[in-house]
């Protein structure tokens, strides 16, 4: 099945037809909430979600009696029950949960939006709150030590072999993507000293006040060889919650409303947990381009149409390897697209993670992105693109992922 | 207003054996039962572009979809909760191809839970636990309140002492559904029928819980392909329109252990799912013609009764008297494949499948001329339920 | 250049099940095999219930050569992102076997600095433990592994 | 769901940032019950926001430790080696008004009824 990705064609009229896809232009996002992003939140992540929720709820304009749906992360410890009863809402008819870690941030807003568009629920809290850098989890079982069998068959294949961290499985595509398109670890600094840019403007991005030069990326230490420090996101504390409901009602809330273009999902062939290893070609997104094209395919508009993109960057070369598949630019050509990042910046053709991204403002495993996305629409981001009027946002990569396409 | 009404139909039903040691991987009977429903509803594995799973399930999209040579999917989901959950994955699904976001999607749930067998989950790794089951851990175990019939007991003996239930009346349920049983060659409990008699003489487990008030936990795989109304119309099986699909949590929900609101003998959940499936599907209990109520604990069994509209508060054991009412024959035959308590606990899944049969017209307790079928789940937490029609 | 492991830290294992035990029982016999589609013929890894090409639940162990070339590879030097049992720096490398599949695995009697994509590789075993043995490689001097059906 | 913890001869609680507090005073032979700084609502098991005025600020409340039995099970066959059965669980409601799940010590469990005073120990 992977030659039909690999041919780079698009079976559409497979496809749901694009009149019958009842989320565009029905769907909007009009409220956002989050915490301060930090490295020791010192609370519990059930806390923290109640914090970013109520913020969003307030920011809406909406009462928490409203609330009647909540789409949450597989990975995120907060359990609908433990939030229903915490927040004091009444009564769900909605709820649910996305899976494979960071590419759930924009499944979330698909689940929440397919409720909204049928019926099923009204307001929908979509939401992600963890406390990943102090590590200060909700509970543990006491006694209980670290597991040494391999979590499951899958990852039994991995572990032995101490290939067993995120930033390893990353290394081991982006290691053949370097070899196969001649990218340098160069090209891939400037999407980091670029990102940390547009965090100088953002006194909410952890490292607001921190700027770096390609120099201090070129010289940070490896972390697993080819990545640096410098690629790799930053672990944080924090919550971010967003609320979706119908455009209907969105027209008499309290915030101008960020319309759904389109939203869509997806997973591919041979896929696995950032190890898809097995797969014909590695050093690609498969993921990704099935997923650009259902999006692009139900919103009716092209790549070049987008003015804003918040990309999900947990590493670096995620982001030259997106603009490829998403159709920004030729595939091998992200590279050296991003060099220099005179084109990747407010200003620039295609400016993108405006607030900073997950490596320079937080890694709230991509929300804190789709509120961004938000912001842009809205016209408030501290580091605003003029006259922004599609912004595509997107989920965790090397994972079934999702993507965002919001209008004004 | 939109609406989910009729919008979506199960299409394709894939079931594996039912039993005490499957000697298969999760991920292995997961396969199983998927080829058999996407065979049996005419597709092909590309065609299948969702899937939805229980949060649990050790057999996860990918890994199936590596499996079977799928191509890509463009929606799934999860969602947690025990018999909760099942119909929330029908209720998914429906959303999915009523969206315009999937055209075929599989809904599947599989269990080792006898064998213990059970793989873990990605996300289930070192120990972590999830808010509610930290807050479950803190307070109850540490007194002895450990197993689940414990802690749905307190909430049975507060519903007795409520109303005036004697704990000889609730063995009605379990007889019914092993008297059903007894004629499914797919059930656990084939040929094994028991009486009123054999009820009293059960152990005591957790006084009022007795030993046949409780599931029997099975090794097994189930799936179904739910697809849009019209594509059902022109694919091989008859379809089974889903008429409504609901789910519901309320304030001072808790898995079992909703003990701090200010009425514990009820259950609100279902009550609240009863609610939206009527509203939805524009139906009355009166319309309906065979339920699939989720018999976890034969005790909740009257208790949904209630809520859901079938009699009123206080007289489910009542209804439930002599069986005459609930089974085959009677004015509301419940859990016709035999149930949690006969057919094998599945999590509510097999109630789904046994709906879908009953609605096509090949259930080996075939209800006559059966028009709408209810399905509940979830009682004593988060709580879902259906109504589909023929 | 190989793996080593600290003592007094718990190895980490496979979790076997009944889909990979013949691969794991045959690689305690320092043998390395494939699970291949009785079938159609198509070799699948890691093993898997049915065949993802015909659907066929029949399936045999399959001998592998245990040739093959270095599809990629990355280098753990930062120890919080490796195994605590494990010293850093290590390679982690993947190696495309000449029947097709693919085996996430270690290297042996080389330098990390020294692995290149292309090098030809063979499967050596490595009883790490009395209970443990993993597959691992080391550069083969023969030719140039070619790449077979997958 | 639930990854099972390693046996001990007694399952201990699991604490974290919002019932620490709680357990904390059961330590000290204290029973405290978290109460809501904005409306003084009392609630259990401990939360971080008050489900009624979602105020994040909360005091951890002695209780009265008087209560009547709200509802009890008796387990007939011990589910845990920490546990010799039969033993009763009880489900007592506080003078405060919230319910807390307990072990029934010094009473025998046929005695045992609905409604029936109870008092806290340690």
């Amino acid at each position: 099945m992977l030659e039909e990705y690999l041919a780079r064609k698009y079976r559409s009229e497979t496809r749901p037809k694009a009149q019958d896809y009842l989320i565009k232009d029905k769907v909007a996002i009009v409220g956002i909430g989050q915490t301060e992003f930090s490295i020791d939140s010192g609370r519990s992540e059930l806390q923290m979600a109640c914090e970013a929720i109520k913020a969003a709820v307030d920011d809406a304009g909406l009462k928490m009696e409203d609330i009647d749906g909540i789409v949450k992360f597989t990975f995120d410890f907060n359990d609908e029950t433990s939030l229903v009863n915490a927040l004091g809402i009444p009564k769900l008819k909605f709820f649910g949960e996305c899976g494979w870690g960071g590419g759930a941030s924009v499944p979330t807003i698909l689940h929440a939006a397919t409720a909204v568009a049928t019926g099923v629920a009204d307001y929908v809290v979509c939401f992600r709150a963890l406390n990943e850098r102090s590590g200060r989890r909700y509970g543990y079982v006491p006694g209980a030590t670290l597991t040494t069998i391999a979590t499951n068959t899958h990852y039994g294949m991995n572990f032995p072999f101490g290939f067993m961290s995120p930033i390893a499985w990353v290394a081991m595509f982006t290691q053949r993507y370097m070899h196969e398109y001649g990218a340098t670890s160069e090209q891939l600094g400037w999407v980091s000293v670029v990102l940390r840019e547009h965090a100088q403007k953002n006194p909410n991005a952890l490292f607001y006040g921190k700027p770096i030069t390609l120099k201090d990326h070129q010289e940070s230490p490896m972390v697993v060889d080819p990545l640096r420090r410098m690629d790799c996101c930053v672990d944080t504390d924090g919550a971010v919650a967003i609320i979706v409901t119908s455009a209907e009602r969105a027209k008499n809330l309290k915030q101008k409303p960020a319309y759904i273009l389109s939203v869509a999902s997806s997973t591919a062939t041979d896929g696995e947990l950032m190890t898809s290893v097995y797969r014909k070609k590695i050093s690609l997104l498969p993921e990704t381009w099935y997923m650009g094209q259902e999006l692009f395919r139900v919103a009716g508009v092209t790549p070049k149409d987008i003015d804003v993109i918040e990309f999900y960057d947990a590493f670096t070369p995620l982001i030259p390897m997106q603009l490829e598949e998403l159709g920004f630019c030729n595939v091998g050509e992200g590279a050296a697209f991003c060099e220099g990042g005179k084109r990747i910046r407010v200003g620039g053709e295609l400016p993108i993670n405006t607030a900073g991204g997950s490596l320079s403002e937080a890694y709230i495993h991509g929300m804190n992105q789709i509120s961004e996305a938000v912001r842009q629409i809205r016209g408030t981001s501290t580091n605003q693109v003029k006259n922004a009027e599609l912004v595509l946002a997107t989920s965790g990569l090397g994972v079934p992922t999702g993507g965002l396409i919001l209008r004004r | 207003m939109p609406t989910i009404k009729d919008k979506a139909a199960i299409v394709g039903i894939g079931v594996t054996d039912f039993s005490k040691d499957s000697k298969r991987t999760q991920i292995h009977l997961a396969c199983e039962c998927i080829l058999a429903a996407i065979k049996e509803a005419g597709l092909k594995v590309e065609d299948i572009d969702g899937m939805v799973k229980h949060t649990g399930d050790g057999a996860d999209e990918c890994r199936i979809l590596r499996s079977i040579g799928g191509r890509n999917l463009n929606y799934y989901g999860e969602c947690r909760y025990g018999t909760g959950g099942s119909s929330s994955l029908v209720l998914r699904a429906v959303m999915g191809v009523a969206a315009g976001v999937a055209n075929n999607v599989v809904v599947y749930w599989t269990a080792n839970d006898s064998s213990k067998r059970v793989e873990l989950t990605y996300h289930v790794g070192m120990y972590m636990l999830s808010t509610s089951e930290a807050e479950q851990l803190s307070f109850y175990p540490p007194v002895g309140l450990i197993t689940p019939e414990g802690q749905i007991g307190l909430i049975i003996r507060r519903y007795m002492h409520e109303f005036g239930v004697k704990d000889n009346q609730f063995g009605w349920v379990p007889v019914v559904c092993r008297e059903n049983a007894a004629k499914n060659p797919a059930a656990i409990f084939y040929k094994q029928p028991i009486t009123i008699d054999d009820y009293l003489k059960s152990d005591m487990i957790v006084d009022p819980i007795r030993a046949l008030d409780c599931h029997t936990k099975i090794d097994g795989g189930m799936a179904m392909v739910v697809t849009t109304a019209e594509r059902a119309k022109s694919l091989k099986q008859k379809p089974v329109y889903i008429m409504a699909a609901a789910q519901s949590a309320v304030q001072g929900v808790e898995m079992m252990t909703s003990y701090n609101r200010p009425v514990i003998s009820g259950l609100p959940e279902t009550s609240n799912v009863g609610k939206e499936l009527f509203r939805v599907a524009g139906v009355t209990p009166k319309d309906i013609n065979v339920a699939q109520i989720d018999d976890s604990y034969a005790p909740l069994v009257p208790m949904q009764l209630e809520e859901l509209g079938f009699c009123k508060r206080g007289e489910g054991p009542a209804f439930c008297d002599k069986g005459s009412n609930i089974r085959l024959g009677g004015k509301l035959p419940l859990n016709t494949s035999g149930g949690s308590l006969g057919e094998g606990y599945l999590y509510n899944m097999n109630h789904i499948v046994e709906a879908v049969r009953q609605m096509r017209g090949t259930a080996v307790n075939q209800v006559k001329n059966a028009e709408l079928a209810l399905v509940s789940g979830g009682a004593g937490g988060p709580a879902s339920g259906l109504i589909l029609r023929r | 250049m190989a793996v080593e492991y600290f003592k007094g830290i718990p190895l980490i294992r496979p979790l076997i099940d009944l889909d990979n035990q013949g691969f794991w029982e045959a690689v305690k016999n320092h043998k390395l095999v494939i699970q291949r589609c009785k079938d159609c013929g198509t070799y699948v890894h890691p093993p898997r219930p049915c065949c993802p090409n015909c659907n066929s639940f029949k399936k045999v162990w399959a001998p592998a050569s245990g040739k093959g070339e270095i599809y990629s590879y990355v280098n753990i030097t930062y120890e919080k992102v490796g195994y605590p049992g494990m010293m850093c720096p290590h390679a982690v490398v993947l190696v495309e076997l000449e029947e097709g599949t693919r085996l996430i695995t270690n290297v042996v009697d080389m330098k990390p600095e020294d692995i290149y994509i292309g090098m030809p590789v063979e499967v050596v075993f490595e009883d790490i433990a009395p209970d443990l043995t993993l597959y691992k490689f080391k550069k083969s001097k023969g030719v140039k592994a070619k790449k077979g059906k997958r | 769901m639930i990854p099972v913890p390693p046996p001990h001869t007694m399952p201990l609680p699991v604490t974290h940032f919002d019932n620490i507090g709680f357990w904390q005073g059961v330590k000290n032979h204290g029973l405290v019950i978290q109460k809501c700084q904005g409306c003084g609502a009392f609630r259990h098991p401990p939360r971080p926001m008050c489900p009624k005025c979602r105020s994040l600020k909360y005091e951890w409340a002695p209780s009265t430790g008087k209560g009547k039995v709200y509802s009890w099970v008796t387990y007939r066959q011990s589910p845990h080696p920490g546990f010799k059965a039969p033993y009763t669980v009880v489900l007592v409601e506080l003078e405060e008004g919230v319910r807390v799940v307990s072990s029934l010590t010094d009473y025998p469990p046929e005695k045992i009824r609905i409604g029936m005073p109870v008092q806290v120990t340690f």
